[in-house]
């Protein structure tokens, strides 16, 4: 069930200097929450943010009723939201969105880069309740750019590649030589910038694997109210915050 | 106790609170977050004949203490509301109010025809004024003479009780408000969205892919409440207000210009329990305030 | 080196940034906060035949991301202003830009004739859209013939640069550009203030002595660009645009949705010192985007 | 000279809940600063205050470059103002209108109540400079109404009503004993609601007293460029913000 809640501000956790975890704790928490259900959040004090900000949920807590958030800092919301004091109050409408489609069986293969990794957390740990073989691919400029890895080995193996070789394989995560050889991964998951979700879905396409794609779009509601966020789909205009924001990448005619 | 109830043109409404068309969905969006039944009415997304995709995205952009949409009224059609999704609603005891759209007087003849056959519709609101169309919407509604047209048409083939609602982006708001009340209609709904633009100044392109699109929220409220208080005074039939209400305040304001009832917008997005605060705010303001009746608000401004 | 002059119907600005009339005083109010000779130029507040006590208080209230105010073009005159003000600040190494009003057409010409002897002024703002006078003001502004026909007679009478100020209360405000193009403009300003209105929930009396007001401030800034760009694709005369610029990002999208120059009102009031801010960012913006010459921006908008 | 300048919220002093002292620090201080000025103040961080407050400044400290001002929290601005961090910036145009004219010989009353005071701390430490026999007259609806009188005590004799005769004689200012029998000041200053600078007025104007209010109004700019702010005079319309604020109530018609 949807809904919105006061939280307070717990911790912070910094990255880099623009990429931080935002962790909030309420009276309660709605533990039904899916890998890559994301929350509508209300920055508080700042003149210029009308809107609630879509950020995905990274994680949460049900014995601490704590939840949180993987954010890069890249306008004026997202920086807001890293300079709240600690114990201010904040409003979130959660959970949103559909969720990836947990396979139970065979290799999985989960592809993400920038601030679109944070799903992966939540969808690793149930691949793993499941014994799925899991292997991460994360990409990023540099090695300055890659987070998030320590915690996906948990769940699997953690492939990188970066732009300049700083770490793991240089080049694209589509050039990393786990898509060559041997490819017995029967799921692909990715998320992060359209041009990386899109060249992973043309070699899904190729490898005839399913592919599971999660958007990002300009939202107002979150809530399927206000059809803002729409894609074009092969079945038509499909309203990303209620009917994705994961999409087969088939159905989108990738 | 204070008396709640308001008639607008007809229409009995448990209380002055509705939402407005296009900013919360069919209701069940929001079923999560309060019991509909406390609403005095949901007005429900735009309809057309047939099924339409919309525009293309982007279709959103955020602007000081407002934001623009170009949805362009993509819906189901009108025999899919019908057949789909009036029966998942009407069980909430609450008003729900078709938000009647067409490119053509003929199409809005077609779709009010359709709902004046189901049974617990009790009104269409006529929308002439939306900004995000090609064809029909707005350009309905900027004219008088076809405003006129429109309003008279739908008037003769629905028994209920018509709502017309009115652009902003006109000279004169009160002689298109004027005009549609000698063409019949029961009251009126005002305003839409206006028509406004924004740019990406890095990349020099427009943030919406129609490159204008409709503004709403509180920036536009001071217009809003204008045009309310300028057709309040301009016409008999009673007005239905809205424009940038975050709360219950701006919703008391907007009864005092005039208004019988008012409509929540784009506050839906930013919490989606304000209609139910709202609802609440007025009731305690009218306890504090010592009015017996909520209709007392009803244009009490002291000018 | 970014050049950053542009020729506004004949006036030559040393750079597109200018202050609003009535938001900039005479100029001399800012004159502690920095060199206004930096300025492209000031609109200096409006101006009328006779002393003009302007509307009893109060004449302002704030607003979501923006502000009305009811001044009713307060000033002591033509003639104190030729006589006693322009002296004053015309040593200012920029162009002064005086804001002319009248309640009829013959007080337009009268005034322009005045300020048509006075040596050192090239241009003059035709306010025919002030919302907060009774007579005259907007009403010229909102109607095409009586906006055709003050221009066409001031145009008869002023030798300089004739800046037509559009008011943003009409349902096209292409067609009145037109008209005024037509009848002799050099260039057009706009916007002016929308039509507004404030009210005390807790009083039930309106915010301002005259009830209505105009409303500035980014709030407005949606719907100033829209028309700015369907001015600048409607008209062969250039632009000065303005409407809730608050930083250089605002100025230069209005000039790449089409303005020749850009005008800074409200913004003023926040931060006395915006205008040379802005200056400088649009000239960073300039250089770090590869242009030139300033007069790239303009219009430079990819549709 | 007028100036906008960013300085850094160093302390906060709080009467009660409602009423505070907010002092705040710069790297270097406009000094000439007269009683009566005011300040506009930008409020930081809150979406719904777009325009800067007016504020008269209570104090100023040369050797700090410290400035401090004596603000009732009534509305958003003014809540916010109170809850700022310390440290955090904030961006104040000063000194700003025209001052209370420091009379040179004789005996000053000065009359206030409410958040009106503020100018009175200046006014009080200019008329000692110059051995001016200073009463404060400080009016309040209870006891806790009633500040700053420590700090007035300082600069002369403090006599307090209040509504509920909680604290000093019972009723109005304008009731108040010293206005009967002997009276011979020669000045009155007074600052603070409308109704009640009207009263005083209406008093010196029947003992034949000059007398100088200070008022407020509504500001957009607060520096004489845009005309909002003005009240009706018998010379016409006057800018309260430059023209004004301290007027002489002659000249108000009061
Ligand atoms: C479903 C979903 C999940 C997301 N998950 C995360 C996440 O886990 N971590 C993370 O850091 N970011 C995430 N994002 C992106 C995040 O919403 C934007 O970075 C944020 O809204 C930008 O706000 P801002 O005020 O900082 O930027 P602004 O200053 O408003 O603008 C900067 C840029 O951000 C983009 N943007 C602004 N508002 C929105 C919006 N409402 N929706 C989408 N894009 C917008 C625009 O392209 C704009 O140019 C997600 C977005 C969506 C739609
Ligand atoms: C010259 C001058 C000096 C002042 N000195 C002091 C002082 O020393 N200490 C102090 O506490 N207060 C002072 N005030 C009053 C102070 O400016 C207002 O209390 C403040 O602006 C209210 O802002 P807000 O956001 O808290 O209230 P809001 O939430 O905006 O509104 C609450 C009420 O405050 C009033 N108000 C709002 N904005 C203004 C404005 N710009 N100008 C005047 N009144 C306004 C309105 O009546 C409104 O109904 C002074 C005012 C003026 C004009
Ligand atoms: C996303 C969105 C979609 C809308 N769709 C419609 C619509 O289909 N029909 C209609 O009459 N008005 C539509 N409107 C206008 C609103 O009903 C309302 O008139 C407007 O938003 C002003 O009110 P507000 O400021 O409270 O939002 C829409 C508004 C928004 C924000
Ligand atoms: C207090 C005030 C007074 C104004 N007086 C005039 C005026 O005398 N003449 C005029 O043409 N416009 C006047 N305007 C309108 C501005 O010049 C400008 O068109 C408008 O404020 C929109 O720009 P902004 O949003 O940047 O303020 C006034 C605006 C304000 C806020
Ligand atoms: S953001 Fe409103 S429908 Fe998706
Ligand atoms: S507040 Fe602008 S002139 Fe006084």
């Amino acid at each position: 069930m949807k809904h919105v809640q006061d939280f307070k501000v717990k911790t912070y956790r910094w990255l880099n200097d623009e990429n931080y975890i935002l962790t909030l704790q309420g009276e309660s928490l709605e533990t039904e929450i899916l890998p890559g259900n994301f929350a509508e959040i209300r920055v508080p004090g700042i003149a210029d943010v009308f809107l609630r900000r879509p950020i995905s949920i990274l994680d949460f807590n049900p014995t601490e009723n704590t939840i949180s958030f993987y954010i890069k800092a890249i306008g004026k919301g997202t920086r807001q939201l890293g300079e709240l004091q600690i114990g201010e109050t904040i409003s979130i409408v959660y959970p949103l969105g559909n969720s990836y489609s947990v396979v139970e069986e065979g290799k999985a293969l989960l592809v993400g880069g920038g601030s679109g990794i944070a799903p992966f957390i939540q969808l690793g740990r149930e691949l793993k309740k499941r014994n799925i073989q899991t292997t991460f691919l994360i990409g990023g400029r540099t090695k300055n750019d890659v987070f998030l890895t320590d915690e996906f080995s948990e769940f699997g193996e953690v492939l990188v590649t970066t732009e300049d070789g700083s770490r793991g394989e240089k080049g694209f995560v589509t050039h990393h030589s786990v898509f060559s050889g041997d490819f017995d991964f029967n799921k692909i998951y990715t998320c992060g910038p359209d041009p990386m979700m899109k060249a992973i879905a043309k070699i899904a396409g190729e490898k005839n694997i399913n592919c599971e794609a999660s958007l990002e779009n300009m939202m107002a509601c979150g809530i399927g109210a206000c059809l803002c966020c729409v894609t074009p789909t092969v079945n038509g205009n499909k309203v990303v915050c209620t009917e994705g924001t994961v999409f087969n990448t088939k159905e989108l005619g990738w | 106790m204070v008396d709640l109830k308001v008639n607008l043109g007809g229409l009995q409404l448990k209380n002055p609170v509705t939402t407005a068309s296009g900013t919360f969905g069919f209701g069940t969006e929001f079923a999560d977050f309060f019991d509909l039944s406390l609403l005095g009415g949901i007005f429900v997304k735009g309809i057309t004949l047939k099924n339409r995709e919309g525009n293309d995205y982007p279709r959103m952009a955020e602007t000081a203490s407002g934001m623009l949409n170009a949805v362009g009224l993509q819906n189901k059609g009108i025999d899919y509301f019908i057949d789909s999704i009036y029966p998942e609603i009407k069980h909430y005891n609450t008003e729900i109010i078709p938000n009647v759209n067409g490119s053509t007087v003929e199409e809005y003849i077609e779709v009010t025809e359709k709902i004046n056959e189901v049974e617990g519709i009790n009104a269409i609101e006529l929308n002439i004024s939306c900004p995000n169309v090609k064809e029909g919407g707005m350009a309905f509604g900027v004219s008088c003479p076809s405003a006129i047209a429109v309003t008279e048409a739908v008037r003769e083939c629905f028994d209920g009780t018509l709502i017309v609602k009115l652009s902003p982006n006109v000279t004169d708001i009160t002689e298109i408000a004027k005009g549609v009340e000698g063409a019949g209609a029961d009251a009126v709904s005002l305003v839409n969205t206006f028509l406004g633009m924004a740019i990406d100044a890095q990349t020099r392109k427009p943030l919406l892919s129609t490159i204008t699109g409709g503004l709403s929220g509180p920036a536009i409220k001071p217009i809003a409440l204008r045009m309310v208080w300028q057709v309040f005074n301009a016409v008999k039939i009673p007005v239905s207000g809205m424009g940038g209400i975050m709360n219950a305040t701006d919703a008391i304001e907007f009864m005092l210009a005039g208004a019988t009832s008012i409509q929540i917008g784009t506050a839906n997005f930013i919490d989606p329990q304000v209609s139910v605060k709202v609802i609440e705010g007025i009731e305690n303001y009218c306890k504090d305030n010592g009015f017996d009746s909520v209709t007392d608000l009803v244009g009490a401004l002291e000018v």
